[in-house]
């Protein structure tokens, strides 16, 4: 149980070591940085030191309480992650299966509009741009 | 009283300091916005648009209108792109 | 991109190696041995063998075109497995969030109630009961 | 016609094997499930209520009213429980 905030990479398999004991089902969500342009090197994400990781914790217990989970991870990068590297985890435990989706699943809408972390993208020629956020993204947060 | 305030992302590059401290009798978010675009051309560009900046005091995310009693650290950035 | 089904435990981790290159996001379900009643031992599980491989490798098929998956992969165990002991897992990847999250939940519903499989629950005491196929699990296939 | 026909899980238990060969000449599911019905009492319990019993032909999920033309394999289970 908890979310970290850290410039290192993870590794999904150690974070469920010892993962949800108990439960009947274990969801995952990993998300890697994707080069649909076919020019980025890499994404930079920065963030919010202190009000990141309150954040992160209170979605991860809002999510437990809601869901009622047996367990919860939250694993979110910053600095300089290349294309194909991971940016984030999160994992949900619960008893039942629809709990574990939707619980990762939530726990992921709100990151993505409510987490203190700003991307750019770094082309392969040294350019950089700020990532906009999408409607589409704040909009998902109307369905919890 | 003395408020620390925070920039992140673009407003950050256009004010071109992560964060400095001020001192402000503002009573609203909004009011210190108004304090900090009279600054100078950077604070001013850098908050042409409050559509797109988002607020948070004390690490809590607020709107513009939310008081600013007692706060120590102000912080404005552009939406947040987690996940 | 896959489906596989065997007696012997499986390595999260190692599936996952390679897995998905160029994917933006990947969704794991794996589901566990539980024990609610709190006096059983193991679940048994008997299969179909052949068929029970190809429905398999029809619900990834069958995710993967719909979803436009990257990559994908089912696990499913058969034989004696203790409480706790993983059953099986579906991983989905896939460029967008959505779309892996919904293959994996597209998977599980049919495997839910058209993969081949019986459940028996071992008690502690050596008593075995078949688990009965769930009408929620029968109309969660009309959501697709 | 030989018909290879399999039992699994309960209906494994109460007909007591997992499969057997039949010679037939069912047009469909249902009339074979009839045949096999009339042969003992084991076959008559397995299959007292058709509403728990899910079959398949050639490894293919088809209701009772199926036809068995060149079928070689047919199966006979209650409802899974995968996942």
């Amino acid at each position: 149980m908890g979310a970290r905030v850290q410039e290192q990479p993870f590794d999904l398999a150690q974070e469920l070591q010892g993962f949800g004991a108990g439960a009947g089902a274990v969801v995952t969500f990993t998300g890697i940085v994707r080069d649909d342009s076919g020019c980025m090197a890499a994404l930079e994400l920065e963030h919010y030191p202190g009000m990141t990781e309150q954040a992160l914790d209170r979605f991860g217990r809002q999510a437990a309480q809601r869901f009622d989970l047996i367990d919860w991870r939250i694993i979110h990068r910053f600095g300089r992650l290349p294309v194909g590297a991971q940016i984030m985890m999160v994992a949900a435990a619960a008893r039942h299966r629809r709990a574990a989706f939707d619980a990762a699943d939530f726990m992921m809408d709100w990151l993505k509009s409510r987490a203190p972390f700003w991307k750019r993208e770094i082309g392969q020629d040294g350019t950089a741009q700020w990532v906009a956020a999408k409607d589409s993204d704040e909009q998902a947060l109307d369905r919890w | 009283m003395m408020i620390d305030v925070l920039y992140f992302a673009w407003l950050r590059e256009r004010i071109g300091v992560p964060r400095e401290r001020v001192e402000t009798s503002a009573a609203t978010v909004r009011d210190l916005v108004a304090e900090l675009a009279a600054r100078d051309d950077w604070h001013a560009a850098a908050f042409a648009d409050l559509t797109a900046v988002r607020c948070a005091v004390d690490q809590e995310l607020v709107d513009l209108d939310a008081a600013l009693t007692d706060a120590r650290e102000v912080a404005f950035f552009p939406p947040m792109t987690g996940g």
